[in-house]
């Protein structure tokens, strides 16, 4: 499976409602450890319900500027939500499917660590 | 942020475990470098690992992780749409990878990697046979 | 991304039919606009080498720079008169104009040409070409008014976009 | 010397954008036909170019990232190959025009037709660039294109009057035998050419190539705030030079003989010695910088090892792009079309490649994963925005007035 077919599939849940595009995938280096990096796992789906166009993150991080860049892309990305992958039932081609009763979470980054 | 607040319930994310990345925004696309910081490549896809299309997932079964970078024809692919076939696919396997900022950075050289034949290649057959290609410049 | 690709793709037909429009479009000008345009190149280029010339004779400029400035001043009087040349006279006024246009041009080069040969050969005096250009220039100046006052004629269409019609 | 050497980055980058052939001759075809009431445009442009190359130079000493990996972070395969492709068109029309213009340099001081230099021309900067340190490359071609300040010493010996230049650029709008598109045309041409996009591409690129870090940052804005605003000054004075000479005499500009013309008449062979050489090195430079950027837009694009810190056998793809970039130039010449005129349909690909460039310099200066402390502050933001629409509005009238004048004719 690749990314990128992950990428702008339609997030449906376990009734066959759409609920939004599938915008991202939120990995984390939490793994078995290995050598260099400890594996990274997807640990959910983040989900816009109204725009299915590449983002830059103004919904999930606490950047402001520049403003009209931003606000324009927390109206484009507003209610987006995170889906943990423990609820993701299926994944077709093209479209992913919810369990029933799977919860919508916050989609805030943690503030990112400083690289470098 | 949130102007509609009734479409879902909002919980708070449980508090990560490890450093949690977003694959589109801080992964895809970005600047592949080598140990020694040489450019490899761009990541232009991630392959995916534990996820098996139109099959049930099992409530409790081990989650996908990232397998490898992919590139190469992958570019393409994600220009004008489709997949190449598996074998043309040039793969970086993501246990190579020690690091991820804004640059991805691999723990070992680049001149062992599928990724770079194509710069070993030219390097080799055109600009290495130039006078000065191999000598730093004055 | 799709709805953006398709709107990149038509705009990159678009700037390419642009690409291929604009010559076609400076083809269709009127013949008044083809001449205005031809007097007014005629005048630059018979000036500039009055000017290059005058510099050469003070010793302000290099003859190699001066040379140069010649043949660029040639080769625009040489594009001129093949436009004024290659243009359909649709009347007997057009055509006695085209004529009087393709011969002040013809001076023009003459007085350029002579010039040149002045300061690459020194076959005649560089001073003597002098009253030469200037009456050349003259000439393309004078006939810059009569292009101009016909082009402001009630009886033609409007001109195209070479025509400074202001 | 040192402190000079310290701003070359900055002044070969401005030569490129506001000095180089297609420039030199589109500044004075618009003193000859406009005097100076397009100065305002220049002045504008100044200010956006010295607000996003600043940018840019930030963002590449802060994080390390040259601006196209930029683009291609933030716009994604699509969208960076559109900018990839029209602002390599844009290098490519260029390096050609620059070509051309280093041969009609050298026509000026020997009078031997440019179609013997072209060659010359090309292998001089195939050389340079491959065996010449970044460094030297640009302490050269940035300190003898300084002759160019000659335009503005001509200016003043011509004693013009100063009162009427004043009151052209204080009154913007065409004059009265120019029809109005014409004069937005020039006026697009002018501001698409002070905001090129490879100028930021040249300088951020040439920040990794010094090896700029956060320390730099004090350097990188004197190279903005020295470069920019003299390239504006070049601009203004060979339009000052040719409103002064030629718009009297009703000339005209269409060839590069035409733009030394004033400096003679003002100084004489020693001032024409100096233009020439100062034009040589523009042209050359120019061509040094646009080389260079279609390397280094590509190898970012796709994540190529680039640089001229390295080896060419370290950077193969690098240097083979640009040797096929070089050849191309020399074909497209052997046609021989004439070198300014290729320059002026740059100005569509511009349309593309401006606001594509801007937007994700702007986005990532705000990135605190990328800049740290270092984001742009509310007046930087504010500023950027304003220009951003200017960009696009630039970007969007430009297609139309080129069709509408016949590229300016």
């Amino acid at each position: 499976m690749l990314l990128s077919d992950l990428l702008d599939s339609d997030a449906v849940d376990a009734d066959g409602r759409r609920v939004g595009a599938v915008i991202d995938v939120r990995l984390e280096v939490s793994g078995a450890p290995r050598q260099l990096l400890a594996d990274t796992v997807v640990t959910g789906l983040l989900v816009s319900p109204h725009s299915r166009f590449s983002t830059w993150g103004y919904e999930r991080r606490d950047e402001d500027g520049p403003l009209l860049i931003a606000r324009f892309q927390r109206w484009l990305h507003r209610g987006t939500f995170l889906v943990a992958w423990d609820d993701v039932e299926r994944v077709d081609e093209g479209r992913v499917v919810f369990r029933r009763g799977y919860t919508a979470r916050d989609a805030a980054l943690p503030r990112a660590p400083r690289e470098r | 942020m949130t102007e509609n607040p009734d479409a879902f319930q909002t919980d708070a994310a449980p508090p990560p475990a490890g450093q949690v990345l977003d694959a589109h925004l801080h992964v895809l696309d970005r600047q592949v470098l080598d140990r020694d910081d040489v450019p490899v490549t761009t990541a232009d896809d991630l392959e995916l690992d534990g996820i098996e299309v139109g099959a049930p997932i099992e409530p409790g079964s081990p989650r996908p992780t990232v397998s490898a970078i992919l590139t190469g024809p992958q570019l393409v692919m994600r220009l004008f749409g489709g997949h190449a076939p598996a074998a043309r696919t040039i793969r970086i396997p993501w246990r190579l990878v020690s690091e991820v900022g804004t640059v991805i950075h691999l723990g070992v050289a680049g001149d062992a990697l599928d990724a770079t034949w194509a710069e070993r290649w030219v390097s080799r057959h055109l600009i290495g046979r130039i006078p000065g290609g191999r000598h730093a410049p004055e | 991304m799709q709805a953006s690709r398709r709107s990149r793709a038509a705009s990159a037909a678009a700037s390419a039919a642009l690409v291929l429009a604009v010559p076609l479009l400076a083809g269709c000008a009127s013949p008044e606009a083809t001449f205005e345009a031809a007097v007014g190149q005629g005048v630059a280029a018979t000036e500039t080498a009055r000017l290059v010339v005058d510099q050469q004779l003070d010793e302000r400029t290099f003859t190699t720079t001066a040379l140069a400035t010649l043949g660029d001043a040639r080769r625009e009087l040489v594009a001129a008169s093949g436009q004024v040349a290659g243009t359909d006279a649709a009347s007997e006024a057009e055509s006695e104009t085209r004529t009087e246009v393709l011969d002040a041009l013809d001076a023009a080069l003459d007085a350029v040409n002579a010039a040149r040969d002045a300061m690459a050969s020194g076959v005649g005096s560089l001073e003597a070409v002098v009253p030469q250009l200037d009456a050349a220039a003259d000439g393309l100046t004078a006939l810059e008014q009569t292009v101009d006052a016909d082009a402001d004629s009630p009886a033609d269409s409007p001109a195209g976009p070479a025509g400074s019609d202001g | 010397m040192s402190k000079l050497f310290a701003v070359a980055l900055g002044i070969l980058t401005a030569i490129g954008g506001f000095v180089d052939i297609g420039d030199l001759v589109t500044n004075a075809v618009v003193g000859s036909r406009f005097g100076m009431s397009l100065a305002w445009v220049v002045l504008i442009g100044v200010v956006g170019i010295c607000i996003y190359a600043q940018m840019s130079g930030r963002v590449a000493a802060v994080s390390g990232r040259a601006t196209f990996e930029i683009i291609r972070e933030r716009l994604g395969p699509r969208a960076g190959l559109a900018n990839l492709a029209a602002s390599f068109l844009i290098n490519l029309l260029t390096v050609t025009a620059e070509i051309g213009g280093v041969a009609l340099a050298l026509q000026l001081a020997t009078s031997v037709a440019p179609g013997w230099w072209i060659p010359v021309a090309a292998f001089g900067v195939w050389i340079v660039i491959w065996r010449a340190r970044f460094k030297l490359l640009e302490n050269v071609t940035g300190l003898l294109g300084l002759t160019l300040i000659v335009f503005a010493v001509a200016l003043f010996m011509l004693s013009p009057d100063w009162g009427q230049l004043a009151g052209q650029a204080l009154q913007p709008g065409p004059p009265s035998d120019e029809p109005v598109a014409t004069y937005w045309f020039y006026a697009v041409a002018l501001f698409g050419a002070a905001m090129t996009p490879y100028e930021v591409f040249f300088f951020s690129s040439g920040a990794i190539e010094e090896q700029w870090t956060k320390q730099d940052l004090a350097k990188s804005r004197l190279n903005v705030l020295v470069g920019f605003p003299l390239g504006g000054l070049l601009s203004l004075a060979i339009a000052g030079c040719a409103a002064v000479v030629l718009l009297p005499q009703a000339i005209d500009v269409t060839s590069l003989s035409q733009v030394v013309l004033p400096v003679a008449e003002a100084g004489g062979k020693v001032a024409l010695a100096f233009v020439i050489v100062g034009i040589l090195a523009a042209t050359f430079g120019a061509a040094l910088e646009t080389t260079l950027s279609s390397g280094y837009t590509l190898a970012q694009y796709f994540g190529w090892s680039w640089g001229k810190f390295r080896k060419p056998a370290k950077a193969a793809r690098f240097h083979l792009s640009m040797i096929i970039a070089l050849l191309i130039a020399v074909a497209i010449l052997a046609t021989g079309v004439d070198p300014i005129l290729v320059t002026e349909y740059s100005v569509v690909f511009s349309a593309v490649a401006l606001p594509l460039t801007y937007l994700p310099i702007l986005i990532i200066a705000n990135d605190r994963e990328y800049m740290g402390d270092e984001v742009n502050g509310r007046a930087m933001n504010f500023v950027g925005q304003v220009y951003l629409v200017i960009i696009l509005a630039a970007a969007i009238a430009a297609i139309p007035l080129l069709i509408v004048t016949g590229a300016g004719a």
